[in-house]
C-alpha cells in the first residue's frame, strides 16, 4: 500500500514539463468508494507560496481531495507529487498520514480534533516534538538529548501560541477553549509540524465576524510571515475572495474551474454548478455573485 | 437501583401523566420492586451453598429461612426511609458530604500539585515499603511477594498500553507467561536444552528482550484494529500462548509444566548471595524492580513519548495527521508494556521454583486489566492501589466468607464501583477530564470508541 | 487506602446499598465483619490515611492488621487441609475437605482424645501460584501440626518446599504426579498417600493388553497434569505388549465431544482409554454412545465415582473404572462412612472423600498417640513410619514419602453400579 | 481424511456451528445499539442452560416419555431457558449498564461492569445450584433420524439445528419488520437521532437484551442437551461465540451466523486434522487471520483507507 516515499523524480514520472515552482501537483486523482467516485480524474496544481483555495457545493469532493492528499485515503488512480523546498519529488499516493506530515504537508480537519484532555501547549507539543528525536530508552533515562529535545519542543510550542495568539491560554484544557481559540490552536498544532504546504478544511465555519477576520489576518500572516503555502477549502466565499491567490472548484467529484477568484467566479460552469445543486443555495449563490462583483470592482479600484 | 434515579425531575404534564397510571407503576412503588428484588437477591448471594443432589436446596432454604426477611426489611426499610423521610436524609447527606469526600479529593489535589510534598511522601512511602513487611507475619509477606507484587509490577505495565496509549489489551497476562517459559527455558527446566544454562539473573534481560519482541510480534500484524476487535484478538493471542504451553508437551512440558527452577543467586565481586524461600529478600528484589519501572515509566509519561501516546489515545487520526508515528508508538507501548511482565514472570518462577500451563489462564488477563481500572487507569499510583486491593481483597475474604464465593464479592464490588466511581481509585488528571469531557458530550474517553480506519 | 473509606462512603451516602451490611452472611456476618475491621485499620493508621501514599503501602498496612489473631489455648491441634476450595475444581476440593472435617468431627464426638482437634481450610484453588499464600497461612499457625492435600500435584509442586522449612507434614490423597517423591525436589515432608500415575496408568495398559486382548487402543487423556501423566504410562504399557496406540488429547470442558466420538468410531479402534475426570468422561461418554463405539473402554480413579454414572447414565454402563482403592460399597466401615457423609454434608462422598478421611483419620491416630501434646518435625516422622488401614486401603510410606503399594482393582459399572471386578494383577494372571 | 469422513465433520460442525450462531447473534444484537461488548453475555448464556435444568427437574420426564410428551418436555424446558435467559439479561441491563448509559460513561467502564457483573453471576449460580456438573434430565431418546451424504443426524443435532435456524430466521424477521425491528436498527444508525425521532431508547435497549438473553438462553439449554449444565459452562462458549460474531463483523446479524457457522466447521474439522486440544487455537488463528485482511469481519463495513 505504501509507494517509496523516498523515490525521486524519475521514479514519480509524470509530464516531462514539470513545473519546480509547483510544490504540489496531482494527475488524474481518481478515488471510488464502492459504486461511488468520490474524485473524477482531478487535476490540482499548487504554486510554491500562494493561497490556493478550493470550493463546490457540499459532497463535491473537497474533503476527500484533502484526504488523499494527507494520505488518509488512498485513491485508486492517479499521481500525487509534492516538491519539497530543498528539492526532489515525492510521491504521495497512500503515503502514510505521519509521512505526508513530515514531509511538509500539515492539516487541520473540518470538525476541529484537539486532544480535548490536554493543555493548550501539550496539543502544540505533540505535533512539534515529531520532528524531534528522542527515544524512549534517552527518556528514560533522563540523558542530555531527551532534556534538550524537551525543552526545544516548549520552546516552539510557546512560540507558535503566540503566533496565533493564544499565548495567554497555554495552560488551558484544550476542550474548554472557546470555538475560536480551538480553531486558533489547531492550525497553531498543524503549523508546529513545520510544513510547507499547510491545508485548512473549512476554518471559518462556526466562527463570527470578528473572529473571521482574525482568521483572514491570520491565513495571510502564515502565508507571508512564515512562507507556507496554504491550500483552503472554504463555504464562506468573502474569506475565500479576500484571502485566495487563486481558486479551483470542484462539483461532482470533478474540477469543473480554475483561474483566479475573479475569473472562476464568472465561470459559467461554477454558476451553473451552484445554481444547480438547490434553491437556497443558488439564492445564496445569487448574493454572493453580486456581492463579489462589487467587491472585485473595489479590488481592482484599489489596484490602481 | 436505577429504577430510584429514573424520574427526579418530573415536569407538571409527566406527573399528571404518571397519576392516571395505576399505583403500582408509579414510580416510587417501582423503586420499591427493585428494593425488593435486591432484597431477595440480597438473601440468596448470602444464603446457603447449593447442592447438585438437590438444585432448589439453597433456594429453598433462602426462602424459607430467617435471612431473606432479613434482607428484605433491610431494602423496604432502606425505600421506606428514602421515600418518606428523604428530604431530612438528603440534608444530612449533603452536610456530610464534604466532610467524607472532601479531604480526599483535597487531599490528591494537594498532593498532585505541589512537588515537593510528594517527593516527601514517595520517600515515605519507599521507606514504609522496606519497613513495614518485615513486622508483618510470613503469610502477609508471602501474599505481599507472591501475589501483590507481582501482579503490580504487571499492572504497571498494562498500564503502559491501556491508561497511556488506549490500547484495549485483553491478553496481557500472556507476556508474563513468556517471561515465566523464558526462564524455565534459560535455567534448563525445560524438555528443549537451551544453548546455555543462565543464572536467574541473567535471564531477565533475555525476558525483557523476550517479551518485547513478543510485543512487538503481536502488534505488529493487530495494530490497524481498534478498541473492541484489538480487544479479542489479544484475547485470542493470549489463549493461543495459554494453549501451546498446554499443548506443545515436548516443548514447554505440557500440563505438567517446569519444576526445580533455581532461586536468584548472586555471586560477583566477593559478594555472595542466595535468595531462597523467605519472602523478605525477594520483597526487596521486587521493591527495587517496582520502583525502578516507575521511575522509567513517570519520566515516559512526561515526554514527547507519554504525550504521543495521549495523542494516539485521544484521536489517533488527528495525531497521525500532525506526524505522530501512530504504529511506533503504539508498537512501543506494547513492548514496553511488556517487558515489566517479563521481569515479573522471571521473578515469579524463580521464587514458585514451578511452573504450569494453569498459572496462566485466560482469567489473569481480565483481572489484570480489572485492577488498572479499578486503581485509576493512566495514574501510577492508583494503579499500584487498584493491584494491590484486589489481590488483597480475596485473600482477606477467605477469612469471612466461605472461599467459593469470593469471586462474587469480587465481582459484586467491581459493578458498584464502576457505577460509583468509574474513574477509580485514583485516577489521573488526565483520564479525569477525558470523562468529564465525555460526560458532556466532547470527544471520548477511550480509544474503544472508533471502528477500524476512523470517521471521516 | 482511600478506596476503602470511599467505599465505606459510598456504603453508607447511598441508602439503598446499606441493606448489605449487617446482615445475616450464611454462616459469617461478612460485611458487616469487613467494615468493622476496616474501620480498626482506618483507625490504627490514621496518620498513614491522611497522608495517601502513593505506593502499595497503604494495602501493606491493611494487610498488616489483616493477619490478626493467631490461636490460642494448648489443648487444641488443628488439622488442615489444603486444596481448591474456590475456582473451577472447587467440586473436588469440597469432597476432600468435607472427607476431612467428617473425621475430625467424628474424632472430637468420640470422647476419647485428651484434646480438642480444629480443622482449618488453605484454599489454593488447584492452581500452583495460589498454593504457597496458602501453606504459609497454614504455616504460620503454630497449632496447626498436619496438612491434608495438597490435592493437586501442581500446588503440591510449588507449596512443598515451604512445607519441607516448616517441617509440617503434607499428607496427600490426591496428587499423583510420579515426580513429587523424586528425592532431588527436597521435598522433605510431603507423604503421598495415593499410588503414583505409573501404577495406574501400567495397570490400565496391563488390562487391555492382557485380558482385553485389545489389538488397537484410542488413548485419550484431558490435558490435565494428572491425566497426561497416567496416558504417557498406559502408552508406554501398551506399546510394549505389543498393541497399537491413537493417543489424542481431548481438555477439559471440550464444548462439544461429538467430532471426538466421531473419530475414535473412525478409528476403528476396539477399546478406549480416558486419562481424566468425570465431569468430563459422562458427556464424552454419551457422544461415544450416540457415535456407536462398541468397544471396551476404561478410566481412572478420577472418574471412579457415583457421580459418572449419574451424569452419563445408560452411556455409562460397562465401562470400566480402576481405582487403586478396594471396594467403596461392600465394606460395612465403608457404607457407614457413606452414610454419616449423607448425613453431616447432605450429599454423597465424591471422588477423594473417603481418601482424604482415611488419610485425616490416620494423621488423628499418630496425633492421638502423643497424647496432643506433639511437635511438627516428630509427627511427620512418626506419620512416614506408620501403617494406617483405611476404608479405601492401607496406608504406609517408602522412605522418600511414596505411597507403598501398587495393588490396582479394576471395576466395571454394571446396570447403574460400579461393581468390584477383582485386583489387576489377579486379574492379567 | 476420507471423502466421507469429511461430511461427517462438516455436517458435526454445521450443528455446533448453528449453536455459536446463537450465542453470537447475543453479542452482536447488543453490540449494534450498545457499541458494547457484553461479555456478561455467556452468563446468560449459563442461566439458559439452568433455567432448563430447573424447569425439567420440576417435571420429571422419568423413563423413556412418549414421543408426544417429548416435544412437550422440549419446549417446556427451551421457555424455562428463555425465561432465565431473558431475565438475567433484562436485569443486567437495568442494574448494570443503565446507571452508566445515563452518565454515558465510556465504554472500557462497561466492559468492566460486564466482567464484574459475569464474575458475579457464574459465581452465583454455583453458589445456588451446586458447583458439580449435572445432567439435562433425558427428554427423549437420541436416535439418529436420517442422514446426508452418509453423516447420520441424530435428535439432538436436529434439534440445535433447527432451533438455531427457526430463531434466526424469527430474529431476521423481527428486526425487518417490525416496530421493535425499526427501533432497533435506529437505534443502532444512531441513536441520538433515533431518540429525536421519538424512539424510546431505553425501551429499544431493554428489549434488545430481553432478545438478546432469550436467543442466549435457548442456546444454554441446547449446550446443556449436548453437554452438561455447568456454573463455568458459559466461558469457552462464550468466547468461541464471540469471536465467531468478530469474524463475521460484529453488530451484523447476519455476519454473526456466518461467523458462528464457519467458526463451528473449523473447531471440528480440527479434530481429525489437528486433534481436539487445537480446537480453540484453530479458532482463534481463523479469528485473527480474518482481521487482519478484513478489520471489520467478513459481513462487517468497510471503512476507512481504502487498500
Amino acid at each position: 500500500m505504501t509507494t517509496d516515499v523516498t523515490s525521486e523524480s524519475a521514479a514519480v514520472g509524470g509530464p516531462a514539463s514539470a513545473d519546480t515552482d509547483l510544490v504540489l501537483e496531482t494527475w488524474d486523482v481518481t478515488l471510488r468508494f464502492g459504486g461511488l467516485t468520490s474524485l473524477d480524474h482531478v487535476n490540482l496544481q499548487m504554486r510554491r507560496g500562494e493561497i490556493l483555495a478550493v470550493i463546490g457545493p457540499n459532497g463535491a469532493g473537497k474533503t476527500s481531495l484533502f484526504n488523499s492528499l494527507t494520505g488518509a485515503y488512498t485513491p485508486q488512480e492517479g499521481k500525487i507529487v509534492f516538491r519539497p523546498k530543498d528539492g526532489g519529488e515525492k510521491s504521495l499516493l497512500g503515503s502514510k498520514p505521519h509521512i505526508v506530515n513530515r514531509l511538509g504537508l500539515a492539516r487541520t480537519f473540518q470538525n476541529i480534533r484537539l486532544f480535548s484532555a490536554l493543555t493548550a501547549l501539550e496539543n502544540v507539543k505533540i505535533a512539534a516534538e515529531t520532528r524531534l528525536k528522542a527515544g524512549p530508552v534517552s527518556i528514560m533515562l533522563g540523558l542530555p538529548k531527551a532534556r534538550k529535545a524537551e525543552r526545544l519542543s516548549d520552546e516552539r510550542a510557546h512560540r507558535l501560541l503566540k503566533f496565533v495568539g493564544l499565548e495567554d491560554k497555554l495552560n488551558e484544557i484544550a476542550g474548554s477553549l472557546s470555538y475560536g481559540d480551538q480553531r486558533s490552536l489547531e492550525i497553531a498544532r498543524a503549523l508546529a509540524t513545520d510544513p510547507q504546504v499547510l491545508l485548512l478544511d473549512e476554518p471559518a465555519a462556526g466562527t463570527n465576524p470578528t473572529e473571521k477576520l482574525e482568521l483572514e489576518g491570520l491565513i495571510r500572516r502564515i502565508n507571508t510571515e512564515l512562507g507556507v503555502s496554504v491550500l483552503l477549502i472554504e463555504h464562506d466565499m468573502r474569506l475565500v475572495m479576500s484571502v485566495a491567490d487563486r481558486v479551483m472548484v470542484l462539483n461532482f467529484g470533478k474540477k469543473i474551474a480554475e483561474g483566479t477568484p475573479s475569473e472562476v467566479q464568472q465561470h459559467p460552469a461554477v454558476i451553473e454548478a451552484y445554481l444547480g445543486s438547490s434553491a437556497e443555495d443558488a439564492a445564496a449563490v445569487q448574493e454572493i455573485i453580486a456581492e463579489h462583483e462589487h467587491q472585485s470592482a473595489s479590488d481592482a479600484e484599489d489596484g490602481q | 437501583m436505577s429504577a430510584v434515579d429514573t424520574s427526579k425531575n418530573l415536569t407538571p404534564s409527566q406527573a399528571a401523566r404518571l397519576r392516571r397510571t395505576a399505583w403500582y407503576q408509579q414510580p416510587r412503588f417501582s423503586r420499591l420492586w427493585a428494593m425488593v428484588a435486591l432484597g431477595v437477591l440480597l438473601a440468596l448471594v448470602t444464603g446457603e451453598q447449593g447442592n447438585t443432589r438437590d438444585i432448589f436446596f439453597s433456594i429453598e432454604s433462602t426462602f424459607t429461612g430467617g435471612g431473606l426477611w432479613v434482607c428484605l426489611a433491610l431494602t423496604v426499610g432502606v425505600w421506606a426511609l428514602r421515600e418518606f423521610a428523604g428530604d431530612a436524609l438528603k440534608g444530612v447527606a449533603t452536610k456530610a458530604k464534604p466532610g467524607v469526600a472532601g479531604p480526599l479529593g483535597s487531599v490528591r489535589g494537594r498532593i498532585q500539585a505541589d512537588q515537593r510534598l510528594r517527593w516527601g511522601l514517595m520517600l515515605l512511602a519507599l521507606v514504609l515499603a522496606l519497613v513495614v513487611p518485615s513486622l508483618l507475619q510470613r503469610y502477609w509477606q508471602t501474599v505481599l511477594v507472591d501475589q501483590i507484587a507481582i501482579f503490580v509490577l504487571l499492572a504497571i505495565g498494562l498500564n503502559v498500553v491501556i491508561g497511556w496509549a488506549g490500547l484495549l489489551d485483553l491478553g496481557f497476562f500472556a507476556f508474563f507467561a513468556v517471561g515465566a517459559y523464558s526462564t524455565a527455558y534459560w535455567t534448563g527446566r525445560l524438555p528443549v536444552e537451551p544453548p546455555v544454562v543462565l543464572n536467574s539473573f541473567w535471564v531477565i534481560p533475555i525476558a525483557v528482550a523476550t517479551c518485547l519482541l513478543t510485543g512487538l510480534l503481536l502488534g505488529a500484524p493487530t495494530l490497524r484494529l481498534r478498541g473492541d476487535y484489538l480487544a479479542i484478538v489479544t484475547l485470542g493471542f493470549h489463549e493461543i500462548i495459554y494453549l501451546v504451553a498446554k499443548n506443545a508437551d515436548g516443548i514447554t512440558g505440557g500440563p505438567q509444566g517446569a519444576r526445580m527452577i533455581p532461586d536468584f543467586s548472586i555471586d560477583f565481586a566477593g559478594i555472595s548471595y542466595k535468595w531462597s524461600i523467605d519472602p523478605l529478600p525477594y520483597w526487596y528484589l521486587l521493591v527495587f524492580f517496582i520502583v525502578v519501572v516507575i521511575i522509567l515509566f513517570s519520566r515516559l509519561e512526561h515526554s514527547r513519548v507519554g504525550r504521543a501516546w495521549t495523542a494516539i489515545r485521544e484521536d489517533e487520526i488527528a495525531a497521525a495527521a500532525n506526524g505522530v508515528d501512530t504504529v511506533r508508538f503504539k508498537l512501543m507501548a506494547f513492548a514496553i508494556g511488556a517487558s515489566t511482565s517479563g521481569v515479573a514472570g522471571v521473578v515469579f518462577t524463580t521464587k514458585y521454583g514451578y511452573i504450569n500451563p494453569e498459572v496462566f489462564p485466560l482469567l489473569q488477563s481480565i483481572l489484570v486489566l480489572a485492577y488498572v481500572i479499578f486503581g485509576g487507569m493512566g495514574s501510577i499510583p492508583g494503579v499500584l492501589l487498584g493491584a494491590a486491593a484486589l489481590v488483597w481483597l480475596p485473600e482477606v475474604l477467605k477469612d469471612y466468607v466461605d472461599p467459593s464465593d469470593r469471586y462474587m464479592y469480587l465481582g459484586a464490588l467491581l459493578v458498584i464501583m464502576m457505577i460509583y466511581r468509574p474513574q477509580g481509585i485514583w485516577p489521573s488528571r488526565r483520564r479525569q477530564r477525558e470523562l468529564k469531557l465525555a460526560a458532556e458530550g466532547i470527544g471520548d474517553a477511550d480509544a474503544m470508541s472508533e471502528p477500524a480506519g476512523g470517521k471521516f | 487506602m482511600d478506596h476503602l473509606s470511599d467505599w465505606l462512603a459510598t456504603r453508607l451516602d447511598s441508602p439503598h446499598t446499606v441493606g448489605i451490611s449487617g446482615v445475616r452472611v450464611g454462616d459469617h456476618e461478612f460485611f458487616y465483619a469487613i467494615i468493622v475491621r476496616a474501620r480498626e485499620c482506618l483507625v490504627l493508621n490514621k496518620t498513614i490515611v491522611k497522608l495517601a501514599i502513593p505506593v502499595a503501602v497503604g494495602a501493606l498496612a491493611l494487610t498488616g492488621c489483616g493477619g490478626g489473631d493467631s490461636g490460642s489455648g494448648g489443648s487444641t491441634v488443628k488439622i488442615a487441609f489444603e486444596g481448591p476450595l474456590s475456582g473451577d475444581n472447587v467440586a473436588l476440593g469440597e469432597n476432600m475437605q468435607n472427607g476431612v472435617q467428617l473425621a475430625i468431627k467424628q474424632a472430637n464426638a468420640s470422647g476419647d482424645l485428651d484434646f480438642k482437634l480444629e480443622y482449618v481450610a488453605a484454599d489454593d484453588q488447584g492452581l500452583p501460584d495460589k498454593a504457597p499464600t496458602a501453606a504459609q497461612k497454614v504455616i504460620d499457625d503454630p497449632d496447626v501440626k498436619a496438612v491434608v492435600g495438597p490435592a493437586f500435584s501442581g500446588p503440591t509442586n510449588s507449596a512443598s518446599p515451604l512445607y519441607a522449612e516448616a517441617g509440617l507434614v503434607t499428607v496427600s490423597p490426591s496428587a499423583t504426579n510420579p515426580s513429587l517423591t523424586d528425592e532431588a525436589n527436597g521435598f522433605a515432608s510431603l507423604l503421598r498417600a495415593v499410588p503414583n500415575d505409573n501404577m495406574q496408568g501400567k495397570a490400565m495398559g496391563d488390562f487391555f493388553a492382557k485380558k482385553i486382548g485389545a489389538k488397537k487402543v484410542y488413548l485419550i487423556d484431558d490435558k490435565t497434569d494428572y491425566g497426561v501423566g497416567l496416558s504417557k504410562v498406559a502408552e508406554e504399557t501398551l506399546k510394549s505388549a505389543g498393541v497399537s496406540v491413537v493417543k489424542k488429547s481431548v481438555p477439559q470442558k471440550t464444548p462439544d465431544y461429538s467430532a471426538t466420538a466421531k473419530d475414535v468410531v473412525n478409528s476403528k479402534a476396539d477399546a478406549l482409554i480416558y486419562a481424566g475426570y468425570y465431569q468430563d468422561l459422562a458427556p464424552f461418554a454419551k457422544k461415544l454412545s450416540d457415535a456407536g463405539f462398541k468397544g471396551a473402554a476404561i478410566s481412572g480413579d478420577g472418574s471412579n465415582d457415583v457421580k459418572f454414572v449419574e451424569l452419563a447414565g445408560d452411556a455409562s454402563e460397562n465401562w470400566y473404572l480402576t481405582c487403586p482403592c478396594t471396594d467403596a460399597t461392600v465394606e460395612a466401615g465403608t457404607k457407614k462412612f457413606a452414610e454419616d457423609y449423607q448425613k453431616e454434608f447432605n450429599r454423597a462422598p465424591g471422588t477423594y472423600s473417603a481418601e482424604a478421611y482415611d488419610v485425616a483419620n490416620m494423621i488423628i491416630a499418630e496425633i492421638k498417640k502423643t497424647g496432643g501434646d506433639v511437635e511438627r518435625e516428630a509427627l511427620r516422622d512418626a506419620l512416614s513410619k506408620a501403617s494406617y488401614k483405611g476404608l479405601t486401603k492401607t496406608f504406609s510410606f517408602e522412605k522418600n514419602g511414596e505411597f507403598k503399594g501398587t495393588d490396582v482393582f479394576v471395576y466395571q459399572v454394571k446396570s447403574g453400579k460400579i461393581a468390584y471386578q477383582g485386583n489387576v494383577n489377579e486379574l492379567i494372571g | 481424511m476420507s471423502l466421507q469422513e469429511f461430511w461427517d465433520y462438516l455436517v458435526l460442525g454445521l450443528m455446533l456451528g448453528s449453536l455459536y450462531a446463537v450465542i453470537a447473534i447475543g453479542y452482536t444484537l447488543v453490540y449494534g445499539v450498545l457499541q458494547l461488548i457484553n461479555f456478561a453475555h455467556s452468563e446468560v448464556f449459563m442461566m439458559g442452560g439452568y433455567g432448563s435444568l430447573v424447569v425439567l427437574t420440576l417435571v420429571d420426564p422419568g423413563d423413556s416419555p412418549s414421543a408426544l410428551a417429548s416435544i412437550g418436555f422440549v419446549a417446556l424446558a427451551m421457555a424455562g431457558s428463555a425465561l432465565f435467559g431473558g431475565v438475567t439479561a433484562y436485569g443486567l441491563e437495568k442494574v448494570a449498564y443503565r446507571p452508566l448509559r445515563r452518565r454515558g460513561a465510556p465504554r472500557l467502564i462497561f466492559l468492566i461492569t460486564a466482567i464484574g457483573a459475569s464474575f458475579f453471576l457464574y459465581n452465583l449460580a454455583g453458589k445456588l445450584f451446586g458447583r458439580d456438573p449435572l445432567p439435562l434430565p433425558e427428554m427423549y431418546e437420541n436416535k439418529t433420524v436420517f442422514s446426508i451424504f452418509g453423516a447420520g443426524v441424530n435428535i439432538t443435532q436436529l434439534l440445535q439445528f433447527l432451533t438455531a435456524v427457526v430463531m434466526m430466521i424469527g430474529l431476521d424477521l423481527l428486526v425487518n419488520r417490525t416496530k421493535l425491528g425499526k427501533g432497533i436498527r435506529a437505534v443502532a444508525q444512531d441513536a441520538e437521532v433515533a431518540s429525536l425521532m421519538g424512539v424510546d431508547i431505553d425501551k429499544v435497549i431493554s428489549r434488545t437484551f430481553i432478545i438478546g438473553g432469550v436467543l442466549g438462553g435457548v442456546a444454554g439449554f441446547l449446550f446443556a442437551n449436548l453437554n452438561q449444565v455447568s456454573y463455568t459452562m458459559g466461558f469457552i462458549p462464550g468466547i468461541t461465540a464471540f469471536a465467531a460474531a468478530v469474524v463475521g463483523g460484529i453488530g451484523n446479524i447476519r455476519g454473526a451466523m456466518l461467523g458462528g457457522v464457519l467458526i463451528g466447521i473449523v473447531e471440528t474439522m480440527t479434530v481429525p486434522l489437528l486433534g481436539d486440544e487445537w480446537r480453540s487455537v484453530s479458532a482463534m488463528v481463523v479469528l485473527i487471520l480474518v482481521l487482519m485482511f478484513r478489520p471489520m469481519g467478513i459481513l462487517g463495513e468497510r471503512v476507512g483507507r481504502a487498500a
